[in-house]
């Protein structure tokens, strides 16, 4: 519990000094973050027009105190402003609408990417040294090391332009209403192949090499081999022993590649156009839509910090030494 | 380093690398054309001529290809070696002294570690604008160390441990000596595949920052390739040598680094290696010499 | 006797939290002299390692001092501190990392040579390496170059007190240093401390949980329980008439190969393993004397 | 097609995500369909035809004889979309309340204002500052706004208007969904005999490429994007009912800063030779062929206009100064031998006559890509006649702040068409705007062309006015203040299996394009007929 | 004479390497008698622990086992069982306590599961039941019941060791092999456990493979001991025998090398 708190306390302030990184990062710039961001809206407004829009944008010409603690106070309550591009939606429901397509995206490319990289790691350790392992392993080192751009693109030239099996983009048919019909949501999934493949892809190997290893180290620990002395099956062995706890360490291998997820998940939605986190920001760096490109990176940090909480969480369920600690 | 040319893995990933680093080094020599030169009709398809073919503007894609690797790995090992450099001494340092200093450093390191840093890095570039590949280099280094301070720090809290760190502290050795000659020397594969580590990194995020058009389009170099490709809709009008040409590229330098960096691995941990003796022992197994 | 050279007085060391606090050290006190090696024995956490770290100061004493040539020891002199501290080394357990392994031997032996004996030149130094190598028993020119992985756990050991020597020190801790040798070579380094004790005239401390070689290397002895040293005095009146019933409990723990098990079943120590151990874990401050040099801490009846 | 009637499925704006605004006078915020679709202009001019008047909601406008106030009559029986009538109090109304808020007046209109007074219930005079000929078309450009909603709008410049209330034809949103929304039609529009198409559908695209992916399947009727080698890509997909149609838009032109401050540079941009060689070696064909991928107009009239003012155009400049609009790499490099401009220090570059060093710094915002290939390939030929220049792509905001405040060495800029080339002179030259807009970057300025505009808008005659306009062409022709490379094509694409009615190369009826630039869109939309239904 | 429990006959095992092989064990042969208490005592790396896992065939690549070895346990080949087989086997003929039996505990199981694990891979057998059961089983070796839902960080090193022998108990295998369980813990805990065994050895009359090279522990406890030097097994004899008359000089150098707790005190040169 303590350790937990611990952890708690760490992330609300690395949320705080995120939170102000964010408010310093555009003022720290050379150039006003006012005069570039109306500048690149690519309005021809006269100076009265500009004042006056700057104000309805609440940019006030307060003390730098002042609007700092404006701004904590707004971040906390939630409010991250209105986008300017998409003027007058609120920044937190424009990314309210991308994150459930990041986080369906991300959370299911994890998930089978974490569960797949794993099982074959395990297996490749098990097998060590035979056929199997050299070919998951130099996959898995062939998948880590090409940059999630790369694959993307080469999946769209091949699935999506040379055999058009499938979409070159979105995440859904747009002509169909979205509902919880088939319909839909087979559409959804049409669409979501490609990235999700692409993500899949490059994050197995990752998981892969990690698991090989930890499970390589922990095959040599005493209580795998009495497992085996005291005649448990292979199978048992390697999945209720040795796997369980090699995912401990994967698992906090896990927290920190959240980020190379999140980052991999970002180029990969705005290579396939999918309307997630990653391609609004995309979006909003290039139309300099500030608010937008703060929230933006402030959720992806709170998101950050809530995945490594609930790996810590995970990590506790998973370790019993952690319980009491 | 012996054991490095003996591991099958790594001469394969030192021999991609030597050939990418010879392209680089002898670009001039290995194509009559400029880079940065219109040489032909827009996208013509891979010929005699034009080994890859020409990009929308009449560039031939081979000689940007070749002279790319430049700034690829130039990025790559600059990048790489600012984010070890850092890494390496902060991991030290926290890992070493302890104490306050370490609480201050590991604060740090775990702060960043927490903020995504891609799109850290987008915004940064993007504030920054027209980002060249040094640019990109500093950057990158100043924002991405954490991780390795991270396993720098605890090898270096394992090693603090051992016994030799104590008598030489019990000799009298000044505390900077004791971290550059006793704890350092240690650390050297870590921080190798640390290094490894970061230039992969750096070679994959200068590619995607150029990709997302957050690079300096005077810049010869495959991620700008990509984003010039993709701008030309390369993919569309069916001019694929544009762009798979440089992500072939990074697919293969990437590959090349990675096999370097599983290598070390090995041979700093053995208990991953591989290697002859079990492809020995599988035959042995197989005539019948033996049984588990 | 002599006067002690180095001497701990009341010291007391405390880990843990205030409501569940780890007496690491309690009270203890003793005195080392020149020429003479004091074995500490004790099972696994009953605050040996403690003991010598305070004398390393890499723990500073909750309670009680330190005495060096019979001054206590102050934080602020730095002068009598660096005299302290260059009259002090340690030999580690562990001959596999003591060494660091990525130095030569050479280099193992010339950094204290140059960090002590600013003084040398290079012959000099080579010619104080071959000294200290042959006077380890090793051959210098074979060894010099090597790096501490060619070489066998024992052969380590030596380079590790060649190393300790090299500063010229007074005191030498050496904790456990032969517990995870080969019996064959163990031999060897506790015959090579006690040569140096006696030519150098060195205090050792030697600490153990053998007490087999305490008895072999050994002057005086020390049983540790809980952090309190709870019987002292020379070795042989311990050993021969142990008064307090943990030394008597760890005695007859001892392999003894001329005992069959059948023999000796459960001696009456061993019978009440739980009941002695609960009772020696309480603060026994009073002193009971057996005879000269011989003392121990009574238990509550 | 819906059992509610026939559908046109269009593309006039990009997105990742439709949000429902429809606040007219949201320049960036507002759905591309609310100008001229939801709310109807008084007028729409065809710029294709002359600037003819095409009359909308007002039937007629009168130009008062001293220019200093212009008088607008709306038709009988204007209703809005939900019934209350639309009259003059509404157009009145809009222009109070721009006055009142004008973080609204997105064209800036208000400075020209002196008043705007009511005359009847469907007459309005607007009283203006200055004599001013062209004011019709600036006045028509701000969308006018029922009262009887507007009023009680607390805080119109963030209202998002979500239920609109309009003049126009397309006034109903029947679905609004972030990836789509349908806008049908207005049940009260006075013109609704013209009006054949009975709901418009938007659905989200986000960018070029699935905008063609779109028309290639041919699930869209009408849009508007750049789209690479578009008869094969396009075209080719459906030959019969596949088409597009670019016609000339705004000008791209090398520009240079009279008042850059490298000294050394402002010496040769501030040297009409200079620059007239400067000229002759822009390949515009090469750049319109590869970075324009053959869709925009080489416009190499000295005088800047081109074929998109050709009505306008004075031949005495083809005459006199034709010559230095044409790419000749030979010519241009003897130019610059002769104006003096020679290697004198042995760099390898061009020196000014008086031996100080020229090292243009040729400035192009970031990401606009066709600009920077554009750029490339000047540079190449510009590098080949000796002159020492490099490229740099800053962000569009500190290249627009260059722009406006002079600080740029070289560059591209564009300026948007317009009805009458008044307009770009003006926009360019106008010395009182030195410093507020990145129109006038050269900042350059000459009092006798000045004068020559400021004649222009103070004349009703026509034989006066265009003798102004072929004096103000010769100017600029022979000083060449900025370097024209070509028109941009407005993008057009259609597709005739669903609709017919569309205007082409044949027809150019009016602009057809379907971006919220341009209000002959909704003259097009009227035109379109539903293919009968097999 | 019985038929040996363990009988070893020509025991050879390499560790393959890439080039060359490492013998690690040479020709070795010996036999324990039911009940018997035998030791193997021997230098680090001499093959000691090798010779433990072949019996329960636990090694892993690169180990490689020689044709020709036989390994006989209770008459049958262990060499020649089936996979199946030798899971049958395991544990419940021989069982086996590891080096570091502090760690040979799954760490993050409760002692239940742990006991529940095995009892259920050799026969069904309900959750309850196997409480039960190893609820007797802890009982032999003095540890509460409710430890059972512990985990095994939450118990000390000795307590663990008996924990560990329990689970060697709980199918009463007819061998136990003992790979010096004792030298993490003070010589007051290993001697309590060694004396535990020592009791339930002849309560419940199964052998005893013990390895260590603590040689004085080695006497004392052992009916027969077996000295090991690089691989091969150079002295086997009667734990008297050998500690008063050995005959190889290697056994001699060994016993010379031991310092005494009683009796004089010489000096001893050993080599280094
Ligand atoms: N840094 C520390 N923090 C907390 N507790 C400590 C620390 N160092 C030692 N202890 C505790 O103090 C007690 C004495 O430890 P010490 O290491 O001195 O024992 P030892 O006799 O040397 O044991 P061993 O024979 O295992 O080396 C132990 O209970 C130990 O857990
Ligand atoms: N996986 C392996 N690969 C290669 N050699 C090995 C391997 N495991 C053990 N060896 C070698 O085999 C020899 C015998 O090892 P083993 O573990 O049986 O020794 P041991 O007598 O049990 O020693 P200890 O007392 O240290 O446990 C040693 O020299 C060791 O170096
Ligand atoms: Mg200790
Ligand atoms: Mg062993």
């Amino acid at each position: 519990m303590a350790f937990l708190l611990r952890r708690l306390a760490f992330y609300l302030a690395a949320f705080l000094v995120a939170a102000t990184i964010n408010f310093f990062l555009p003022r720290l710039m050379p150039g006003d973050p006012i005069q570039i961001m109306f500048a690149s809206a690519g309005s021809e407004l006269s100076l009265e027009n500009l004042n006056a829009l700057k104000l309805t944008f609440g940019f006030i010409d307060a003390p730098l105190h002042e609007q700092y603690f404006a701004y904590l106070k707004s971040v906390f309550t939630g409010d991250l402003g209105r986008s300017i591009k998409y003027f007058p939606l609120p920044v937190t429901e424009l990314l309210g609408r991308a994150l459930i397509w990041t986080v369906g995206l991300m959370g299911i490319a994890t998930v089978i990417s974490f569960t797949l990289g794993s099982f074959l790691g395990i297996f490749a350790a098990w097998r060590r040294g035979r056929a199997v392992d050299s070919v998951i392993s130099l996959g898995a080192i062939f998948s880590s090391s090409v940059p999630a751009v790369v694959v993307s693109l080469i999946m769209l030239f091949i699935f999506g332009y040379t055999l058009r099996w499938f979409p070159n983009g979105y995440a859904a048919n747009p002509l169909i209403d979205p509902a919880w019909n088939w319909q839909y949501i087979s559409s959804v999934l049409y669409h979501g192949t490609l990235p999700m493949l692409t993500l899949v892809f490059v994050l197995t190997g990752g998981f892969a090499v990690t698991m090989r290893n930890n499970m390589i180290n922990l095959l040599g620990e005493d209580y795998i081999v009495m497992a085996r002395a005291k005649g448990l099956s292979d199978n048992n062995v390697m999945l209720w022993y040795a796997a369980r706890n090699a995912l401990l360490p994967t698992v906090s291998s896990l927290a920190i590649a959240i980020g190379t997820i999140l980052g991999g998940s970002l180029v990969t939605e705005v290579v396939f156009n999918y309307p997630g986190l990653g391609n609004t920001l995309y979006q909003a760096i290039i139309a300099r839509d500030y608010p937008v490109i703060q929230g933006q990176l402030l959720i992806m940090t709170a998101a950050m910090l809530v995945s490594n909480f609930v790996v810590d969480l995970s990590y506790v369920l998973l370790d019993p030494r952690l319980k009491k600690a | 380093m012996s054991q490095l040319l003996q591991n099958k893995k790594a001469m394969t990933g030192l021999v991609i690398l030597t050939i990418i680093l010879l392209v680089a080094i002898f670009a001039p020599l290995l194509t009559e054309y400029s880079p940065v030169k219109r040489v032909g009709r827009p996208h013509q398809p891979p010929s005699w001529d034009h080994w890859l073919g020409t990009t929308r503007l009449g560039h031939d894609v081979f000689a940007r290809l070749v002279y790319g690797a430049r700034v690829s790995l130039a990025v790559g090992f600059g990048a790489g070696l600012m984010i070890t450099i850092i890494g390496t001494v902060l991991g030290i340092i926290a890992g070493y002294k302890g104490g306050v200093v370490d609480e201050v450093i590991n604060f740090f390191t775990n702060m960043v570690l927490v903020v995504p840093n891609l799109p850290l890095l987008l915004v940064l570039a993007a504030f920054i604008g027209q980002a060249s590949p040094l640019v990109i280099a500093i950057i990158l280094g100043l924002t991405s160390w954490a991780w390795g301070v991270r396993v720098t720090r605890s090898e270096t809290l394992s090693i603090r441990q051992r016994d030799f760190v104590k008598s030489a502290e019990m000799l009298g050795e000044p505390s900077w000596r004791i971290m550059l000659f006793e704890i350092f020397p240690n650390l050297i594969s870590i921080v190798g595949i640390n290094f490894i580590g970061s230039v992969i990194f750096a070679v994959i995020t200068e590619a995607t920052l150029e990709f997302l058009g957050l690079g300096d389009p005077n810049t010869v170099s495959w991620g700008i390739m990509l984003y010039n490709a993709q701008n030309a809709a390369a993919l569309s009008v069916g001019a694929w040598w544009d762009l798979l040409s440089p992500c072939f590229a990074l697919a293969f330098l990437g590959l090349g680094l990675a096999l370097i960096n599983f290598a070390i691995d090995e041979i700093a941990n053995p208990r991953l290696r591989t290697g002859g003796m079990l492809n020995r022992w599988t035959r042995m197994v197989r005539i019948g010499e033996g049984k588990l | 006797m002599s006067d002690p050279i180095l001497a701990l007085d009341n010291v007391s060391k405390v880990f843990g939290r205030a409501d569940k606090p780890v007496y690491a050290a309690r009270a203890v006190s003793f005195a080392l002299y020149p020429g003479r090696t004091l074995a500490l024995v004790g099972e696994s956490g009953s605050g040996k390692t403690t003991a010598a770290r305070l004398i390393m100061r890499e723990y500073t004493p909750d309670e009680g001092r330190l005495m060096f040539r019979g001054a206590p020891l102050g934080k602020a002199d730095s002068k009598a501190l660096r005299d302290y501290r260059s009259s002090l080394q340690m030999v580690f357990q562990d001959p596999f990392s003591s060494l660091n392994p990525t130095h030569t031997i050479r280099y193992h032996l010339e950094r204290p040579l140059k960090l002590h004996q600013r003084g040398l030149t290079a012959a000099q130094r080579q010619a104080a390496i071959v000294e200290l190598l042959e006077r380890v028993k090793l051959d210098p020119k074979l060894i010099m170059p090597k790096f501490p992985h060619e070489l066998s756990g024992g052969q380590r050991q030596r380079i590790s007190i060649a190393r300790a020597l090299a500063v010229n020190p007074q005191v030498i801790v050496a904790d456990e240093p032969t517990s995870m040798l080969d019996v064959s070579v163990r031999q060897g380094i506790l015959n090579l401390l006690n040569d140096m004790k006696a030519e150098l005239k060195l205090a050792l401390l030697y600490i153990t949980h053998d007490i087999a070689t305490a008895r072999y290397v050994a002057d005086d002895i020390m049983v540790m329980y809980a952090g309190q040293i709870v019987e002292w005095g020379a070795v042989d009146k311990v050993l021969d008439d142990p008064r307090h019933p943990y030394t008597r409990l760890l005695l007859s723990a001892v392999p003894d190969p001329d005992r069959r098990f059948d023999d000796i079943r459960f001696a009456d120590e061993l019978g009440r393993i739980e009941e002695i151990r609960q009772q020696a874990a309480l603060a026994q401050p009073e002193v009971s004397q057996v005879g000269e040099n011989h003392f121990f801490r009574p238990m509550p009846a | 097609q819906d059992a509610s009637g026939n559908v046109l499925t269009l593309v006039s704006e990009q997105t990742t995500t439709f949000v429902r605004n429809f606040n007219p006078f949201g320049q960036t915020s507002a759905r591309y369909t609310t100008l001229d679709f939801m709310y109807e202009p008084l007028v729409v001019f065809n710029r294709l035809k002359a600037n003819e008047p095409n009359f909308r909601l007002a039937e007629s406008y009168e130009l008062a004889d001293d220019l200093k106030s212009i008088t607008f009559v709306l038709r009988e029986g204007l209703m809005w979309s939900d019934g209350e009538s639309l009259d003059a109090d509404d157009v009145i109304f809009t222009y109070d309340y721009i006055t009142k808020f004008p973080a609204l007046d997105f064209i800036s209109v208000s400075a020209l204002l002196e008043s705007v007074e009511k005359v009847d219930d469907r007459t309005v005079t607007f009283h203006l500052k200055e004599p001013n000929s062209l004011i019709a078309n600036t006045i028509v450009g701000m969308p006018i706004v029922p009262e009887h909603v507007w009023a009680d709008v607390a805080d119109p410049v963030t209202f998002a208007n979500e239920n609109p209330v309009g003049s126009g034809p397309m006034t109903e949103i029947t679905r609004f969904t972030p990836q789509v929304y349908e806008q049908c039609r207005n049940p009260h529009y006075w013109d609704a005999e013209n009006l054949k198409v009975d709901c418009l559908r938007m659905p989200q695209l986000a960018d070029n490429p699935q905008v063609l992916s779109a028309l290639a399947e041919g699930t869209l009727d009408w849009a508007t994007s750049f789209i690479p080698d578009i008869d094969n890509t396009f075209v080719a997909k459906d030959p019969e009912h596949h088409h597009y149609w670019f016609t000339p838009s705004s000008l791209v032109s090398l520009q240079m800063s009279m008042t850059t401050p490298d000294e050394n540079n402002r010496k040769a941009f501030t040297d009409v030779n200079f620059r007239r060689a400067l000229s002759q070696l822009i390949d515009r064909q090469t750049i319109v062929d590869i970075a324009g991928y053959g869709y925009p107009l080489v416009n190499d009239d000295p005088a800047a206009l081109g074929e998109l003012y050709a009505s306008f155009a004075n031949p005495e400049v083809d005459a006199q100064f034709g010559q230095y609009g044409q790419f000749d790499l030979e010519a241009g490099i003897a130019a610059l031998d002769a104006a003096g401009y020679v290697d004198a220090d042995g760099d390898g570059f061009r020196d000014n006559p008086d031996g100080t060093p020229i090292t243009i710094d040729f400035m192009v915002p970031n990401g606009w890509t066709d600009w920077i290939d554009a750029v490339q390939i000047s540079i190449e030929s510009l590098s080949e006649a000796g002159l020492n220049v490099k490229m740099s792509t800053p962000e569009a905001a500190v290249w627009t702040q260059n722009l406006i405040d002079g600080t740029y060495s070289m560059t591209l800029n564009a300026l948007a068409s317009a009805a009458n080339p008044y307009f770009p002179y003006i926009r360019s030259f106008n010395p009182n705007d030195f410093g507020k807009s990145r129109f006038t970057a050269p900042h350059w300025e000459n009092a006798e062309l000045s004068d020559l505009l400021a004649q222009y808008t103070q004349t009703k005659d026509a034989d006066e006015a265009k003798a102004l306009m072929d004096q103000a062409q010769l100017i600029v022709a022979e000083n060449l203040p900025i370097v024209p490379i070509y028109n941009s094509p407005a993008f057009y694409q259609y597709n005739t299996s669903r609709f017919t009615g569309w205007a082409d190369a044949e027809n150019p009826k009016y602009s057809p394009v379907v971006s919220n630039a341009n209000p002959a869109r909704l003259l097009q939309l009227l035109d379109l007929d539903p293919v009968a239904a097999e | 004479m019985t038929t040996p429990v363990l009988s070893v006959r020509n025991l050879n095992i390499d560790y393959v390497g890439s080039e060359a092989d490492f013998h690690a064990v040479k020709n070795v042969s010996f036999d324990i008698a039911p009940g018997e208490f035998f030791g193997l005592a021997g230098e680090s790396g001499c093959g000691k622990s090798t010779i433990a896992f072949a019996v329960s065939r636990l090694h892993r690549p690169p180990a490689l086992i020689r044709t020709g070895s036989e390994i006989l346990v209770g008459g049958r080949n262990v060499l020649d069982l089936s996979d199946e087989e030798l899971r049958k086997f395991r544990w419940r003929e021989v069982a086996m306590v590891f080096q570091s039996a502090m760690n040979s505990l799954n760490p993050v199981l409760t002692i239940e599961t742990q006991f529940y694990d095995v009892l259920r891979a050799h026969g069904p057998i309900s959750r309850a039941d196997a409480r039960a059961r190893a609820t007797e089983l802890l009982k032999l070796v003095d540890i509460a019941p409710e430890r059972l839902d512990s985990y095994p960080h939450q118990c000390s090193g000795g307590m663990r060791q008996r924990i560990v022998i329990a689970i060697c108990l709980a199918l009463n295998p007819k061998l136990l092999i003992m790979d010096e369980p004792t030298t993490a813990l003070d010589v007051v805990v290993q001697r309590e456990i060694l004396q535990r065994i020592d009791v339930l050895r002849k309560k419940l009359g199964f052998a005893v493979l013990f390895i260590t090279h603590d040689l004085g522990l080695m006497v004392q406890v052992s009916d027969r001991i077996g000295i090991m030097l690089e691989g091969e097994l150079v002295e086997v004899n009667d734990a008297q025998t050998i500690y008063r008359r050995p005959q190889h000089a290697y056994t001699k150098k060994l016993w010379a090398s031991m310092p005494k707790l009683r009796g004089e005190q010489t000096r001893v040169e050993a080599s280094s």
